[in-house]
C-alpha cells in the first residue's frame, strides 16, 4: 500500500509528457492497483497529513472514492490510459496556444488574490505571484526548478511534486500547507478539463477530483483553527 | 507645502490613448483598470465638423467630494494637495464612485477596493527620474504638471497665459485646469 | 505488503543529530515513486532546507516588504515590437518583469516617445495564449505538440523532397521583415536556391512605392516640420501613430503650416488640420489629376527644374489636358474652385510643400487604380519642383553595413530566376505576396514558410487564401501566437515574443541616419520558444546548408557593425548611433533612381503593361448597387493589424470605447433609418455579419468605414475572438495588374438595421 | 457610450430591505398605538421580519463590498468619517437591529416590551429609512439623486412597504387582528398617493436639472427602463394597490384576499423604486451619453 507521498509523486507524473518506460511502470496493474489502494487509504485517513497524529486530533470527515467520483469516472480511473493516449492527451492539451489547450499552470488559474501587488502581471499571464512563490519556496528548500519548467514553476506536477518532496522529509505540516494554499485552483482547473468534453479527459478529471476532494478535508479543518498546522512544526 | 496641479491642454489631444498605457505600465495596473477615460465630442455639420477628445482622471479637488463621503476614511486628502486611496482601508462600498462629478474612480475587478489616479508623476517632478507617467509619455506634450501654489512655475504660468479652467464650473474645486 | 514509512525524530537544533530513517525497500516502483522533479533522486529536503519553508501568507508579507525596497533593476535598450516602426526605447527589469519603458531620445522614429501599443503590446510575453511548443496538425487536423528535433528533421525531409520533385523555386517565404528576420528568412531560401521571397508590401505599400519607382526611382519622406503646405492623401499620422511623424506635423501646425486632409473621413489628424477635404474613396488619382492640370494651365510650376530632369513632360502634358478641374469635379466630389485653391496655394507654399506618400492609406493598395495614383502623386510633386527642399519632399540617406569576410559569414550563390510572379507583375517594385496564393492553387509552390505573418487574415480574401494554402504540401508557420494563418499550416514554430530575443542592428533612414538595436530585454520565458535565427539556423543545417548559417546571431551582429565603425558592445550601450557625416543636406537635386537618374512622366514600362503613357484616369474597378457604399477600412491608434488584438490592456480600450463599430455617414444612416448605437447587418457575395455602427458627420456619404484590426476567427486568441468584423472577408480576391497590389478597398457593401 | 450604473441589484436589495425592516416595526408601533392589545401576534411577526429583513440587507451590503468581504476587519472602519452618510447609515442600522433584536426576544420570551423601547425602536427604524434616500442624495454628480425629494419618497416607500407586509400578514394570518387595525389601514391608504406625488415631483425636478437629469427621467419614462418604471413600479407598484383599496373601502364587499394581493403590489413596487432609482441615474459629465 503507497503512503501519501507516493501518491502525491504518482500524481505529478500524470499532468505531464512523460517517458513510455517512466509511464509503463507507473500504470502497471500492481503499481496502480497500489496507488489506487494508497490514494483511498490517504482519503479516508481522518487525520492530518502529519505521521504522526498530533494530540487530540479532531475526527476529520474523511471522503471515499465512491462519492467523490462519479461511475465514468471511477471506471476511468480503475484502468489507467495507455501510454500512447497519455502521450496524445498530454501533447494536445498540456501544451499553450490551442484553443483545447489546458495547461496546469497555477498563474494561468489563480483567482482573486486578496491584495494587489503593483507589479504583477494580471490573472491569465504566465509567471504570476504564485509562480514567484513556488521559484522562492523550492530554493528555500535548497530544491530546483527543472529547466522545462521554467515559465511555470507554479505547474501541478511541481507542486504535487513539493507536496511528496516534504511528506517524504517528515515535514508533513507544511505539505498540509501546500494542499491546503496550492491546489485552491483545481476547481476552476476541473472546469476547463471538463470544457475539453473527450472522453480522454475523464482519467485527468478524476485525479483533480481526487487532489481536490484531498484538499476539501482539510480546508474545513483548518477554517476552523488557523494556526494548526503551524502549531505542528513549531514543535 | 506644494499643492499639485495639472494642465490638460485638449487642442493637443488626438485620443491616441498612450496616457492610459503608459499609465498602467507604469502603477502596475491590472488590463481593465484604466486611470484615465476619454469623452470625445463632435460637433457641426458635414463637412465642417469640429473633434475634440477630452481626457478625464482624478481632478485631486481640494474640497474632494469623494474624501466627504467615504465611510472608513480610505478615500483622503493626502499631503501636497494629492488625493490618495489608502487600499488596506477601502471596502469597495463605491460611495466614492458615485460622488465624483467626473466619474474617474475604478473598482479593481480582482481585489474590489477602489483607486484612480495617483499624480504619480509627482515624483518624477520632484526626483527628476524619468517615468513613463500620462505627463511624460504623451506624444504631443498636451499635459502640464506642476504646483499651483508656486506663480513661477511653468504650469501656473501656463493657466495664466491660456486663462485653462476646470473642465465644467460648480462641482468642485478640482486642480485639473483644461485648455479648450 | 509493508508499508514503507518515513519517520522523523525531530528534535531541538541543538542536537540535531538523528534525521531520516527510511527503510530501503527492494520494489523498483518505490525507487520510482522516491524521485522527483524537484529534488532528484534524493527525493527529499536536506534538513538545513527544511527551516526554509514560508507559507504563502508569510511570503508574500515577506515579498512586499522586500518589494518595496529598491529591487535590482536591469536596464536594456531595445526596439519596440509594437509595430513596424521599431521605435527605440529603454526597458526597465525588475525580478523578470517589465516595470518602466522610456523612449530613446536619441532614436528618430520614438524621439524620446513611445506610442499606446508600445507600453500595451508588451504585455504579450506572458500571455496565456501564447504557443509554448513545436506543433504538428494530427490526422485528425488537431494540433499536438512534438519536440523540436521532429519537427526540424520532418520539415527538412518534407523540403528536400519537394526540391527534389520539383526543384526549389516550389518553396516561397512570406514574412513581414523584422531586424533578424529579413536577413535570416531570405538568406534561408537563397540557401536552398530559391528566390521566391515575399513581404506583407501587397496589402500595404507595393501599388505606392511601385508608382513612385516608375516615376522618380522609389519612395520619400516629406518634411512636414518645416513645409509650408502638406497634403495628405488617406494617411493620418494620428491613427497610423509614429511618435517622431505625430511630432512633426504637431511643429507645423504651430508654425502655422497649411495641412490638408483628404480622406473621406475626418480622422484623428484633424486637430492639426487646417483643412479636411472629403472625397469619394478610389478617386484621389482625379483630384491629382485635377490639380496638376491646374498648374500646368497657369504656368505655376517649377519650369526650370522641369527642363533640366523631367523626361516626356510634353506628352504628358497633352495627355492631361482634358482632365480638368472642371472634370475631376464630377469624378471625386471635390469642387473644382476648391481643386484649383489646393493647387495655387502648393504652387505659392512651393517648394517647402508636398504630398505625403502615404504608406497604406488611399494608394499603398488599396483600388485597382492605387499605381497609377502614386505615379499621378509623384508628378505632381515634381512639378513643383519640391525634391531635397527644405519643407518639401526629402530622399533621406541611410547607411549599410557592409560586405562581411566570406570566411565566417560565406553568402550563399545568387539565384538567377526571379521570383515566382515577378514576372506577370513588371511595374512591381518588389514580389507580390499574393502570387505565392496563386502558386499553391496552381500547384507550382508546393512549400511555404510564413515568418511573423498572417497573410490569410490580412492580405487578401481569408476564405479564398485559405484554400490556396490548403493545396499546399508542406506549410510551416513561426509565430508567437496561433493565428488565421497557423490553421492552414501543417506545422507551427513557437517564436519567442520581441522582449525575448535579441535582433540583428536595424538600419533607419533619417535626416542623420543611425542603427539602432533590439537588444533582449527579458529572458526566454517558455524554454521550449526559440528566436528566429535560431530557427532558420536549425532549418538550415537540416536542409544541408548548414555552412551558410555558421555563427551565431552576436557574431553577425558584431561583423556587420565593424563594417560600419562600431561595436556590438557600444551600440549595446547606447541603443542608438547616428552617422553624422551621412547626414541629409537640403537643396541637393537628388540622383532619382530610375533607370536613366531622370524624372519620368511618361514610362514605357506602363505603357507596354497596358496602362497610358502617362498617368491620366484610370477607374477603380469595383462598383456597387444603388443601395451599396463602399467599404474602406483605417488603422487605429491603439492596433497593429490584428498583430495587437489578443493583448488585453488594448483590446479593453477597444471594447471600454467600442472602437470596433463601423462608421457610417449620418446623410446614409438616415437614408436607412439608422441611429448611432444601433447594430447593423453588413452583407455582399463574399460575407455578412453584424456589428455596432457609430453615425457620424466625419464621413463623407457613400461608404462606410471599418477598423482594420478586428474581426478575428482564430478561438485561441481568447480576447479578439469575435470582437468585430473583418474587413478582408468582404473583399474579393484580385491582384492589381502589373503592380501586384490586394486592392483592399474594391469591395461594396449593403448595410441594414438589425431588428 | 453607453454608462454602466455604479451599484446593481444588491445594493437596491439593500436599500429597499433596510427600508421594509424599518417600516415594519414603525408599523407594529402604530398597531401598539391605535390597537392596544388587540394585534399583539401581528405585531410580534412585524419584529421579526423587520429584524430578517433587515439583516438579508445588510448580508446584501457585505456582500456587494468585495474588498470588506475578503477583509471583514475593515468594517469595523466603517466608523471613521462621520461626515459620511454611510457612516450614519451603519450607526442607525446597528442601533434599530440591537433594538429590533430586543424586542424579538421580549416577544419570545412573552415579556411586555417597554414602549421607550419601541420608541427607541422606531426613531431609528425612521432613520433608517431617510439614511437610505438621504445616501444617494449627497453626491451631486447624479441629478436624479442628487434632489430633497428622494430622502422623504425614499422614507415615504419604506412606511408604505413595511405597512403592506405588516397588513398583508395580519390580512391572510390572523384575520380577526386585521379588523383592528382601521387606523393602520387608512394610513396605509394614503401613502401610495404620497408616493406618486413626491415621484412625479421628483421626475419634473430632475428633468430640468441638466441634460444629465433630463436623459435619467427620458432613459425611466421612455428609455431602457420604461416598461420596468411604467408597468412595475406606477401600474402594479402603486395605482393597482390604491384600486383595490378603493374599491375595498368605498365599495361593497371588504375582502382579505383583495388587500393581501395589493400588499404584495407595493412591495415589490418598493424594491423597483429602489432598483430604478439606482440604475436609470446617469452622471454629469461633459458629453451627453447615448439617450437610449
Amino acid at each position: 500500500m503507497m503512503d501519501s507521498a507516493a501518491v502525491f509523486s504518482v500524481l505529478s507524473r500524470c499532468f505531464v509528457e512523460g517517458e513510455q518506460a517512466e509511464w509503463d511502470e507507473l500504470t502497471a496493474p500492481t503499481a496502480w492497483a497500489d496507488f489506487l489502494g494508497g490514494a483511498r487509504q490517504m482519503l479516508q485517513d481522518t487525520h492530518d497529513l502529519a505521521e504522526r497524529a498530533p494530540r487530540g486530533s479532531r475526527r476529520i470527515s474523511g471522503c471515499h472514492l465512491r462519492d467523490v467520483l462519479s461511475e465514468s469516472e471511477l471506471k476511468a480511473l480503475a484502468v489507467p490510459p495507455t501510454f500512447a493516449a497519455h502521450d496524445e492527451f498530454a501533447r494536445t492539451h498540456f501544451t499553450g496556444g490551442l484553443p483545447y489547450s489546458a495547461v496546469p499552470v497555477e498563474s494561468l488559474y489563480c483567482k482573486d488574490d486578496d491584495r494587489r501587488d503593483p507589479l504583477e502581471p494580471n490573472r491569465g499571464l504566465y509567471l504570476g505571484k504564485t509562480a514567484d512563490y513556488m521559484r522562492d519556496l523550492t530554493t528555500s528548500l535548497g530544491l530546483s526548478i527543472p529547466d522545462e519548467f521554467r515559465a511555470c514553476p507554479d505547474h501541478l506536477s511541481l507542486e504535487l511534486d513539493l507536496i511528496a518532496v516534504l511528506l517524504r522529509s517528515g515535514m508533513a505540516a507544511q505539505a498540509q500547507t501546500l494542499v491546503v494554499e496550492r491546489l485552491g485552483w483545481l476547481t476552476d482547473y476541473r472546469m476547463k478539463l471538463i470544457g475539453l468534453n473527450e472522453e480522454a479527459a475523464n482519467f485527468y478529471i478524476s485525479l483533480v477530483d481526487m487532489l481536490v476532494c484531498e484538499r476539501a478535508k482539510f480546508t474545513e479543518a483548518s477554517d476552523e483553527e488557523d494556526e494548526r498546522p503551524r502549531a505542528v512544526a513549531k514543535r | 507645502m506644494a499643492r499639485y496641479g495639472m494642465l490638460i491642454d485638449t487642442t493637443k489631444c488626438i485620443g491616441c490613448f498612450t496616457c492610459r498605457t503608459a499609465c498602467q505600465r507604469q502603477n502596475g495596473l491590472l488590463d481593465d483598470e484604466a486611470f484615465i477615460r476619454f469623452e470625445t465630442r463632435e460637433s457641426g455639420k458635414y463637412p465642417n465638423v469640429h473633434v475634440e477628445t477630452v481626457p478625464l482622471q482624478c481632478m485631486h479637488c481640494d474640497d474632494a467630494p469623494c474624501a466627504q463621503v467615504c465611510p472608513t476614511g480610505a478615500a483622503h486628502m493626502g499631503e501636497d494637495g494629492i488625493v490618495q486611496v489608502d487600499q488596506d482601508r477601502c471596502i469597495g462600498c463605491l460611495y466614492c464612485m458615485a460622488a465624483c462629478p467626473y466619474q474617474v474612480r475604478v473598482r479593481n475587478s480582482k481585489t474590489g477596493s477602489v483607486d484612480k489616479c495617483r499624480f504619480c508623476t509627482v515624483s518624477a517632478y520632484t526626483s527628476g527620474t524619468k517615468m513613463c507617467t500620462c505627463v511624460e509619455a504623451c506624444l504631443t506634450g498636451a499635459r502640464t504638471f506642476g504646483d499651483l501654489d508656486d506663480p513661477d512655475s511653468e504650469i501656473s504660468k501656463k493657466i495664466a497665459e491660456t486663462g485653462a479652467a476646470p473642465i465644467a464650473p460648480g462641482l468642485s474645486k478640482p486642480k485639473i485646469y483644461y485648455v479648450r | 505488503m509493508r508499508r514503507m514509512n518515513v519517520r522523523v525524530l525531530w528534535r531541538s537544533d541543538e542536537d540535531d543529530e538523528i534525521f531520516t530513517i527510511e527503510r530501503k525497500t527492494a520494489m523498483s516502483e518505490k525507487a520510482l515513486t522516491r524521485r522527483s522533479f524537484l529534488a532528484g533522486s534524493a527525493g527529499a529536503v536536506a534538513l538545513a532546507g527544511a527551516a526554509g519553508f514560508m507559507g504563502f501568507g508569510a511570503w508574500e508579507q515577506a515579498h512586499a516588504d522586500s518589494r518595496s525596497t529598491a529591487k535590482t533593476v536591469t536596464t536594456a535598450h531595445s526596439l519596440c515590437g509594437g509595430c513596424s516602426s521599431k521605435c527605440g526605447y529603454t526597458a526597465y527589469v525588475s525580478d523578470g518583469k517589465l516595470i518602466k519603458q522610456l523612449g530613446d531620445e536619441g532614436h528618430p522614429y520614438s524621439r524620446g516617445k513611445l506610442c499606446a501599443r508600445g507600453y500595451g503590446y508588451a504585455n504579450i510575453a506572458y500571455s496565456e495564449d501564447r504557443l509554448t511548443d513545436p506543433l504538428k496538425r494530427n490526422a485528425q487536423g488537431k494540433f499536438e505538440k512534438i519536440d523540436w528535433d521532429t519537427a526540424i528533421s520532418e520539415i527538412s525531409d518534407k523540403v528536400k523532397s519537394i526540391i527534389s520533385s520539383s526543384g526549389a523555386k516550389a518553396l516561397a517565404l512570406v514574412h513581414d521583415p523584422r531586424p533578424s528576420g529579413k536577413y535570416y528568412g531570405p538568406r534561408f531560401m537563397q540557401a536552398l536556391g530559391s528566390a521566391n521571397v515575399y513581404t506583407h508590401g501587397a496589402a500595404c505599400y507595393l501599388s505606392r512605392t511601385s508608382g513612385f519607382k516608375q516615376v522618380v526611382g522609389g519612395g520619400w519622406t516629406s518634411d512636414v516640420a518645416h513645409s509650408k503646405m502638406t497634403m495628405f492623401i488617406g494617411r493620418s499620422y494620428a491613427d497610423g501613430v509614429r511618435p517622431s511623424q505625430v511630432a512633426d506635423i504637431e511643429a507645423a501646425h504651430a508654425n502655422g503650416a497649411d495641412l490638408v486632409i483628404v480622406d473621406p473621413r475626418l480622422n484623428s489628424t484633424a486637430l492639426f488640420a487646417t483643412e479636411w477635404v472629403p472625397i469619394k474613396p478610389g478617386t484621389d488619382l482625379a483630384l491629382v489629376l485635377g490639380m496638376s492640370n491646374e498648374l500646368v494651365r497657369n504656368g505655376r510650376y517649377d519650369a526650370d527644374f522641369v527642363a533640366a530632369n523631367v523626361e516626356g513632360f510634353e506628352d504628358w502634358k497633352k495627355a492631361i489636358a482634358p482632365y480638368t478641374a472642371e472634370w475631376a469635379e464630377d469624378v471625386c466630389g471635390v469642387p473644382a474652385d476648391k481643386i484649383a485653391s489646393l493647387a495655387a496655394r502648393m504652387a505659392a507654399a512651393a517648394p517647402a510643400c508636398s504630398i505625403e506618400p502615404s504608406w497604406r492609406a488611399a494608394f499603398g493598395c488599396q483600388y485597382a487604380n492605387s499605381g497609377e495614383t502614386a505615379r499621378a502623386i509623384a508628378v505632381f510633386n515634381s512639378l513643383l519642383g519640391v525634391w531635397n527642399q527644405e519643407g518639401g519632399a526629402l530622399f533621406l540617406p541611410s547607411v549599410k553595413a557592409g560586405a562581411l569576410d566570406q570566411g565566417k559569414f560565406p553568402n550563399p550563390p545568387a539565384v538567377s530566376e526571379k521570383a515566382y510572379g515577378l514576372s506577370d507583375l513588371p511595374l512591381a517594385s518588389e514580389s507580390s505576396a499574393l502570387s505565392v496564393a496563386e502558386g499553391a492553387r496552381t500547384g507550382d509552390i508546393k512549400g511555404v514558410f510564413f515568418y511573423n505573418s498572417n497573410m490569410v487574415a490580412g492580405y487578401q480574401n481569408p476564405t479564398y487564401l485559405g484554400e490556396c494554402f490548403d493545396k499546399l504540401d508542406l506549410c510551416v508557420v513561426i509565430d508567437v501566437l496561433m493565428s488565421e494563418t497557423a490553421q492552414h499550416a501543417d506545422y507551427v514554430l513557437p517564436e519567442c515574443s520581441y522582449l525575448e530575443r535579441f535582433e540583428l542592428p536595424e538600419f533607419v533612414s533619417a535626416s542623420t541616419p543611425v542603427v539602432s538595436l533590439r537588444d533582449q530585454v527579458l529572458d526566454v520565458i517558455h524554454p521550449n520558444t526559440k528566436p528566429v535565427d535560431e530557427i532558420f539556423t536549425l532549418l538550415a543545417n537540416a536542409c544541408g546548408v548548414g555552412k551558410y548559417f555558421d555563427f551565431t546571431v552576436e557574431e553577425l551582429a558584431d561583423a556587420q557593425l565593424r563594417t560600419v565603425g562600431l561595436t556590438l558592445d557600444g551600440l549595446r550601450a547606447s541603443g542608438t548611433q547616428s552617422f553624422p557625416e551621412k547626414a541629409f543636406v537640403y537643396g541637393t537635386t537628388p540622383k532619382f533612381g530610375t533607370s536613366d537618374g531622370k524624372v519620368h512622366f511618361t514610362s514605357d514600362a506602363c505603357a507596354k503593361a497596358g496602362y497610358p503613357a502617362a498617368p491620366i484616369w484610370t477607374a477603380p474597378v469595383a462598383d456597387g448597387g444603388s443601395d451599396e457604399l463602399r467599404l474602406i477600412g483605417g488603422k487605429q491608434a491603439i492596433h497593429c493589424h490584428n498583430q495587437s488584438v489578443d493583448v488585453a490592456a488594448l483590446m479593453n480600450i477597444t471594447k471600454d470605447y467600442g472602437l470596433e463599430r463601423v462608421w457610417l455617414s449620418s446623410e446614409d444612416a438616415a437614408a436607412r433609418g439608422i441611429s448611432d448605437g444601433d447594430t447593423v447587418h453588413i452583407s455582399n457575395a463574399q460575407s455578412d455579419g453584424t456589428v455596432k455602427v457609430h453615425v457620424t458627420e466625419r464621413l463623407a456619404p457613400g461608404c462606410v468605414w471599418m477598423p482594420s484590426h478586428y474581426g478575428c476567427a482564430v478561438p485561441e486568441q481568447k480576447n479578439a475572438y469575435k470582437v468585430g468584423l473583418r474587413q478582408m472577408d468582404f473583399v474579393p480576391f484580385r491582384i492589381e495588374p502589373g503592380y501586384g497590389g490586394a486592392c483592399t478597398q474594391e469591395a461594396f457593401v449593403k448595410v441594414e438595421k438589425v431588428g | 457610450m453607453s454608462f454602466t450604473p455604479i451599484w446593481g441589484v444588491p445594493i437596491a436589495l439593500y436599500l429597499f430591505l433596510a427600508g421594509l425592516g424599518g417600516g415594519a416595526f414603525v408599523t407594529a408601533y402604530c398597531l401598539r398605538r391605535t390597537a392596544p392589545g388587540q394585534a399583539e401576534s401581528t405585531r410580534r411577526f412585524a419584529h421579526y421580519a423587520a429584524f430578517i429583513v433587515v439583516c438579508i440587507g445588510l448580508a446584501m451590503l457585505m456582500l456587494d463590498a468585495k474588498a470588506g468581504f475578503f477583509h471583514p476587519q475593515r468594517f469595523f472602519l466603517l466608523l471613521t468619517n462621520f461626515g459620511s452618510w454611510m457612516t450614519w447609515g451603519v450607526v442607525f442600522l446597528v442601533l434599530f437591529t440591537l433594538a429590533d433584536f430586543i424586542v424579538c426576544i421580549l416577544d419570545l420570551t412573552k415579556h411586555k416590551t417597554p414602549e421607550w423601547l419601541e420608541v427607541f425602536g422606531v426613531i431609528f427604524g425612521l432613520l433608517v429609512a431617510v439614511y437610505t434616500g438621504a445616501l444617494l442624495a449627497t453626491p451631486h454628480a447624479f441629478p436624479l439623486w442628487n434632489s430633497a425629494a428622494l430622502p422623504i419618497l425614499f422614507l415615504v416607500s419604506a412606511m408604505s412597504t413595511g405597512a403592506a407586509l405588516v397588513i398583508g400578514f395580519a390580512a391572510i394570518k390572523r384575520p380577526e387582528e386585521f379588523k383592528a387595525m382601521e387606523w393602520v389601514s387608512d394610513a396605509h391608504y394614503w401613502l401610495p398617493i404620497a408616493e406618486l406625488v413626491l415621484v412625479f415631483f421628483l421626475m419634473w425636478v430632475t428633468y430640468h436639472n441638466g441634460e444629465a437629469g433630463a436623459n435619467s427621467v427620458l432613459v425611466l419614462m421612455v428609455g431602457q427602463y420604461a416598461l420596468a418604471f411604467w408597468l412595475g413600479f406606477i401600474i402594479i407598484g402603486l395605482v393597482l394597490p390604491l384600486i383595490i383599496e378603493s374599491v375595498g373601502r368605498f365599495g361593497k364587499k371588504e375582502s382579505r384576499g383583495m388587500t393581501a394581493c395589493a400588499d404584495v403590489c407595493v412591495i415589490i413596487g418598493g424594491y423597483l423604486l429602489r432598483w430604478l432609482i439606482i440604475v436609470a441615474a446617469l452622471p454629469v459629465t461633459l458629453v451627453v451619453p447615448a439617450m437610449f
